[in-house]
């Protein structure tokens, strides 16, 4: 009943145009940006910031970085952990070799070079396709990974081999290392992410966007439209990697606080590909919910047994949740391919003509 | 009787020849595309052999002929998609061997395609707003932040695509997803979208193939006043011979990859060699 | 009535989290075990995880906890996996969690800056950073017995007295990631020093299974001594290719997480002759792993998946690091007089612990492993190695224990833990008289 | 100039210094490319068949190994164990056909590719439930496989030859040869060349397509047993053997998606390039090459013959 659009006329092009059309999505998201940013710090406790929200805001920036290249540029790519460990190299050798750069800019800045590193493996998308290029971008993994371990100077010789955030402050505040709180972290976090997603949403709704998702479709028509393959499919490749990088950089310098080369092997890959399938391709809003349900339906699950007063080994909830990730991946990709955003957008449909299911809109 | 072999004669001995001049005076004057002595093939296989033809501006130019003779390859060519092995190809007067497809667009050729070949998982409006990518320049920083020039750009051509939408009568399905659209509207939105490049040129790929009665009348009315209100010459591939005599000033006709008509549509339907072409006698 | 995704879903996680079993009741303490029993690892992480349960649930069916505390152990899968172990730690930190083992090297190097902010030590037994065995630097952190260092002098020593490492060559062949190359600076260091040179050969983590071009290497390099950091199904590979090249297998010693059963077992006769390093006792001929057999095992309460896998080294040593868990709690107790107690306590009791032969012996651990004592400055507590060898059915002990060469050793750990505090302004420390 | 050495020189002198050493790594190289060999053939089979470029193959070797191993450890006899391992993966491959393959007809090739990307997880996690994570030896002498090796003495040293290696190169080629004859002389094999060669044209003269897909993931699925037991047999069955599996992948793009032949080349490439290449020139770089050789040799070779050794060039349609 409140979900109407009824009456919002649309008096030029401008508003028609607009992110979120309708009133009550304005309101939604105003509602949820209160939660994010005063709600959660407010009320949510530690674990919730620092295991939860912090970790699912990682990952949907991740999330939105392979959606942007996967979901609207159609290049399939397998290699997005190494692509977020070029940012987080990155980040750790700008704070280490100028400690006196602020550290949002730091990691902002660090996204730039997971950009250039994934032009230069986006440069064979011109001459291939598909699922050809879904394996170099495995190529670009694997040899990014060996860097990693291999080039010292990466994690300054360190005998771990890892890389330690250092502290670093804004104001006086604890920003990075072990001694900033979750709120803070998550703060930082959230505002990054906000900002970041609705960048990609200007971008995807523009001239850009638009012929990211022509190469998409048809890439041959594409071209017939005077869009340049190497334009569109490189700054696909930057804008992507950019994405992967600077969540990347945040994973490890808010999240994790230290990582090794594991942290961004193919599992991780895998992993954040699972969110945009399940999330939704081609689509802003799936990410997020995508990345939300891969990681917060381990949580559950674990949480299931003793729930349910069952005695099952930690290990076999583990094998069952990956069972059924993989159900659900294959029921969406069979059902919906445009995941959990799709089922939502469905569900917003229904309630427009509520209770008129046959009023179509 | 007399009458048909004689200009039978005429186009044969046009064939001929590899200059391309019209077999009688215009109402055009001015040549706007220029194909000399064009062969292409594909690993042996010959797609096209040897022809010449020009394209004036403002008219309406036919090619047509049997399946397999090498029509769709002659488009291909000439907005650049295949590379002639041999010959030359002139768009307003400047010469060209090899060219990217993106160039032709940007200097004014457009077109459509046999299978409907657009955007599929985006909007009517989308769609024929990525016509006008050529059109739009604000940079990266700006579509980022999306107000002031990006904003105003986008808003300054979506004027524009919304008379195409009008002009063709397809605002109902303005916000739809074109995946889903019926056939018949999906030639029209594609049309649209050449239509929102402006072009000089506008090579239309069998724009009626699978249409009845009604939507090949709306489709030829389109073209006609796309040809006479906007002056945008047309080179269209198409089966019906009716359309085709109806629409076109010029016909050239492929047969096997060369070029066996080229005259007006009433010239061409009169040729021994086209009916033999069209009926399968054996040579 | 259209209601937000963000609102819908922390209600849910907020409720999900809230089922995490909060033991901390009137009588029991919580003790999380960071298991993997799936993934790459899974066949050394499982019998750890089975040792390190039972033992406790050994304490609670036999004494009824310590001191009349029962712990509680909860485990939490982190498939080898940093992110889900910081996960796991998040988690579970907030049940009054006493100690974490972590058993990744990974996770331990993502939990030592935490460690002090929550006030719950971090123990990696015989792995993790070497470093974090400089007390001073470390409060939070222990490596008993031994850091990798010491362990790598130790086997060192043991080369040196069974036909001197002068102008030998020493082959290292190592899992090429953070665990692996840890001890290479020491070898380095003790290569000039002792007189002998070094050929280095990583495996890569996806390659562990596939180490022909390795070992055609070593063939090519002839060294004369092979020593092995390598874990998971790196082990059994590289020993059969070491059979492969016809190496000779007993030359060929693997670090204490590279001689395990599950390791030997796939390897079988061929790999009769290979060496271990160890500090945990093999078998079940100790009172404290038979009574865990009456107490636990044979009354159904162990996920162990048969009796004989009880004794295994993987398993002895998950128990041991129960053992020194326990022990610190327990000095703890003595020394604040609480029954229950903190992460604090507990730091001050893992520091303060000393494990003695005559202590094991109480424990019914004799000659289970050297003597093990903590310091305020020394957290790996001085142990010893001793060598194993495979039988070609099981591990045999076959040497005495050997100490590190603590005064070279030393004075690089507390250089390697200087520079780790070095980028860290607010690092605390503390000083040791 | 001492870089240029060590690059265009010294690898030489030393493979001319040491044949046998030289021989010892081309033959390791062969075995090692005998097996991605394996593994591309049983990605080939299906994507022939039925266009899904399967992902899980890798996932496919382990399941069937570990099958076979856990059946073994249970009590079953060897050789009824390797019936029942076939008879897991005859259900798998139906089931697969029913509840996946067949949902998923006409859809984009990037789609199939995720969906056996999921059936990867499951296959994991069933795998994991069942036969536990840890790894298992191969039960090699149970199965009648030889154990021993063999020295030949030339150039004044020995190379050294496994059985178990020469047991894999000659399965491997009595596979293909059974293969071979699969695919040329029964009704099914026709029927299957022609389903890859037009799906249209075979659905219209009455081949059943679903039947020719589960056959044909049957037939991937024996191969990935076969592989399983040779890699299972050179160290253990464990899930990590799943990443090897992925260098496939590279071997299919030398060798081409549709190419039996192809297959079996590239893999013999890749696998002797890349030992070659990490023992002669691996020290260069700090050794550690084979980690992604496979996958750079891919890479680069794509930009020049994007269609692969065997492969068609391919002309683009509008």
């Amino acid at each position: 009943m409140l979900y109407r659009e009824a009456g919002q006329f649309k008096t030029s092009y401008a508003a028609d145009q607009a992110m979120l059309p309708i009133l009550q999505d304005r309101i939604g998201i105003l509602v949820i940006l209160l939660v994010a940013f005063v709600g959660i710090p407010v009320f949510a406790t530690d674990f919730f910031m620092g295991s939860i929200m912090i970790p699912f805001l990682v990952f949907a920036l991740a999330a939105v970085g392979l959606n942007i290249l996967t979901g609207y540029a159609g290049q399939l790519s397998l290699g997005t952990g190494a692509f977020m460990g070029v940012g987080a190299y990155s980040c750790y050798k700008i704070t280490t070799l100028f400690p006196d750069t602020n550290i949002i800019i730091a990691i902002l800045l660090s996204g730039v070079f997971s950009a250039i590193i994934g032009v230069i493996f986006g440069l064979p998308s011109l001459r291939i396709k598909g699922l050809y290029l879904a394996i170099t971008t495995l190529a670009a993994q694997f040899f990014l990974e060996w860097c990693f371990i291999r080039i010292g100077w990466l994690y300054n010789y360190n005998d771990s081999g890892a890389i330690e955030v250092p502290q670093r402050k804004i104001f006086d505040i604890a920003v990075t290392g072990a001694s900033a709180t979750p709120m803070v972290r998550y703060l930082v976090i959230v505002s990054i992410v906000a900002v970041l997603s609705l960048v990609a949403a200007n971008v995807l709704r523009g001239r850009i966007g638009r012929s990211w998702m022509m190469i998409r479709d048809m890439d041959i028509a594409a071209e017939l439209m005077g869009i340049r393959p190497l334009y569109a499919k490189l700054s696909a490749f930057a804008f992507s990697s950019y994405y992967c990088g600077v969540a990347g950089a945040l994973m490890v310098f808010m999240w994790l606080g230290s990582a090794e080369v594991e942290a961004f092997d193919i599992n991780h890959s895998f992993l954040v590909l699972f969110m945009v399938i399940i999330g939704g391709m081609g689509s802003i809003l799936g990410c997020f919910l995508g990345a939300a349900f891969i990681w917060v339906l381990p949580i559950v699950m674990r949480g299931l047994p003793s729930l349910m007063g069952l005695d099952i080994l930690a290990a076999t909830t583990e094998h069952i949740t990956n069972i059924v990730i993989g159900v659900l991946i294959i029921f969406f990709l069979i059902v919906e391919p445009h995941g959990l955003a799709r089922l939502w957008q469905i569900g917003k449909e229904k309630l427009r003509s509520w209770p008129f299911p046959y009023a179509s809109s | 009787m007399t009458d048909i072999s004689q200009t039978a004669d005429a186009v044969e001995s046009l064939d001929t020849q590899s200059d391309v001049d019209a077999p009688e005076t215009l109402r055009y004057t001015e040549e706007l595309l220029r194909v000399d002595n064009v062969s292409l093939s594909f690993g042996g296989v010959n797609a096209i052999t040897d022809i010449s033809f020009n394209i004036m501006k403002g008219e309406v130019r036919a090619i047509i002929g049997p399946n397999g003779a090498g029509k769709t390859s002659m488009l291909n060519v000439i907005n650049g998609f295949y590379h002639p092995q041999k010959g030359v190809i002139s768009f307003r007067g400047k010469p060209r061997r090899r060219m990217k497809p993106y160039k032709a667009a940007a200097s004014g050729i457009a077109r459509t395609f046999q299978n409907v070949a657009l955007f599929k998982g985006m909007s009517t409006l989308d769609n024929i707003m990525s016509g006008r990518s050529l059109k739009m320049h604000r940079g990266f920083l700006w579509q980022v932040i999306n107000i002031g020039p990006a904003r105003n750009e986008e808003i300054e051509h979506r004027k524009r695509v919304e008379e195409i939408i009008d002009f063709l009568e397809i605002a109902h399905i303005r916000k739809q997803p074109v995946g889903k659209l019926p056939y018949g509207l999906q030639k029209r939105v594609e049309l649209g979208r050449a239509m929102a490049m402006e072009p000089e040129l506008l090579l239309l790929d069998e724009p009626m193939a699978g249409m009845n009665l009604e939507e090949k009348e709306d489709m030829s009315r389109f073209i006609i006043d796309l040809n006479t209100e906007f002056g945008t010459t047309i080179a269209l591939i198409e089966h019906d011979m009716g359309v085709v005599m109806d629409l076109a000033d010029r016909v050239v006709v492929l047969d096997y990859g060369k070029k066996i008509a080229d005259g007006t549509p009433k010239a061409v339907q009169s040729s021994q060699e086209v009916i033999d072409a069209y009926l399968g006698v054996a040579r | 009535m259209k209601r937000n995704t963000l609102t819908l879903l922390a209600a849910g996680v907020i409720a999900a989290s809230s089922w995490i079993p909060v033991a901390q009741a009137e009588d029991s303490m919580y003790m999380p075990s960071m298991t993997y029993r799936t993934g790459p690892f899974a066949g050394g992480g499982t019998p750890f995880a089975d040792g390190y349960a039972d033992y406790f649930n050994m304490l609670n069916e036999r004494d009824g906890g310590i001191n009349g505390v029962k712990i509680v152990v909860d485990e939490c899968e982190t498939a080898y996996n940093t992110q889900k172990g910081v996960e796991c730690y998040e988690s579970t930190k907030g049940n009054g969690a006493l100690a974490y083992s972590p058993l990744s090297t990974g996770i331990t190097l993502a939990l030592i800056p935490k460690a002090p902010v929550d006030q719950i030590p971090v123990f990696s037994m015989g792995y993790g950073l070497s470093a974090a065995a400089a007390g001073e630097q470390f409060p939070w952190a222990f490596v008993y017995p031994a850091s990798y260092w010491s362990q790598l002098s130790s086997i060192l020593k043991y080369i040196d007295s069974n036909g001197g490492i002068e102008g030998k060559k020493i082959g290292f062949i190592y899992l090429d990631v953070g665990y692996g190359k840890e001890p290479i600076p020491l070898l380095d260091q003790l290569s000039e020093s002792m007189g002998f040179s070094v050929a280095k050969f990583p495996v890569g983590v996806k390659e562990m299974q596939n180490q022909g071009s390795q070992w055609l290497n070593v063939r090519k390099e002839r060294p004369d001594w092979m020593i092995m950091w390598g874990w998971g199904a790196m082990n059994p590979t590289a020993i059969k290719e070491a059979a492969k090249i016809r190496f000779p297998l007993d030359r060929f010693i693997g670090n204490w997480w590279a001689g395990s059963h599950s390791d030997l077992k796939a390897v079988g006769e061929s790999g009769k002759g290979y060496l271990a390093a160890n500090f945990s006792g093999i078998g079940q001929d100790f009172g404290a792993v038979q009574d865990i057999l009456k107490y636990v095992v044979n009354e159904g309460k162990s996920k162990v998946g048969s009796p004989d896998d009880v004794g295994n080294v993987l398993y002895n040593r998950g128990m041991f690091n129960a053992v020194v868990l326990a022990e610190a709690i327990k000095v703890a107790q003595d020394t604040t007089g609480k029954t229950i107690i903190d992460g604090a306590d507990m730091r001050d009791g893992l520091e303060a612990i000393n494990l003695d032969q005559a202590r094991l012996t109480e424990l019914g651990l004799e000659g289970f492993t050297g003597d093990v004592q903590g310091s305020c400055s020394d957290h790996e507590g001085n142990g010893s190695i001793f060598i194993q060898q495979w039988s070609g059915s099981d591990w045999e002990k076959i040497s005495d224990l050997i100490p590190p060469m603590t005064d070279v050793v030393r004075p690089m750990l507390e250089e390697a833990a200087e520079s780790y505090v070095s980028d860290k302004p607010d690092w605390k420390g503390q000083a040791c008289s | 100039m001492e870089l240029l050495n060590s690059i265009f020189v010294a690898p030489f002198v030393d493979m001319a210094a040491y044949p046998d050493f030289l021989i010892q790594v081309i033959w390791e190289g062969f075995v090692a490319g005998v097996l991605y060999s394996l593994i591309a053939l049983g990605f080939v089979l299906i994507y022939k068949a039925s266009g899904v470029f399967n992902f899980a193959q890798g996932i496919m070797v382990v399941f069937s190994a570990l099958a076979l191993v856990s059946l073994h450890e249970a009590g079953v006899p060897a050789w009824l164990a390797v019936v029942l391992a076939i008879g897991i993966m005859g259900v798998l491959a139906v089931s697969i056909e029913r509840l996946v393959l067949r949902k998923l007809v006409n859809q984009h090739d990037a789609i199939l590719l995720m969906a056996t990307i999921g059936l990867t997880l499951i296959l994991k996690g069933v795998g994991e439930l069942i036969f536990g994570g840890e790894p298992k030896p191969m039960i090699t002498e149970q199965l009648g496989l030889p154990t021993g090796s063999t020295d030949w003495e030339v150039f004044d040293g020995i190379v050294i030859f496994q059985h178990i290696d020469i047991a894999a190169a000659v399965i491997a080629v009595l596979m293909v040869m059974a293969l071979g004859v699969f695919f040329s002389k029964t009704r099914i094999g026709r029927a299957l060349r022609a389903v890859a060669d037009d799906h249209q044209a075979a659905l219209s003269v009455g081949i059943s397509l679903h039947q020719i897909w589960a056959i044909v993931w049957f037939a991937s699925g024996i191969v990935a047993l076969v592989t399983g037991i040779m890699w299972g047999a050179r160290s253990e069955v464990s899930f990590a053997l799943e990443i090897i599996a992925l260098k496939a992948l590279a071997v299919l793009i030398l060798g081409g998606f549709t190419s039996i032949p192809g297959a079996i080349v590239g893999g013999l490439l890749i696998g002797i390039g890349e030992k070659l290449f990490e023992v002669y020139w691996g020290a260069l770089f700090g050794s550690g090459v084979e980690a992604w050789f496979a996958y750079v040799l891919a890479l680069i070779f794509l930009l020049f013959r994007p269609q692969g050794l065997f492969g068609e060039r391919i002309i683009e349609r509008v």
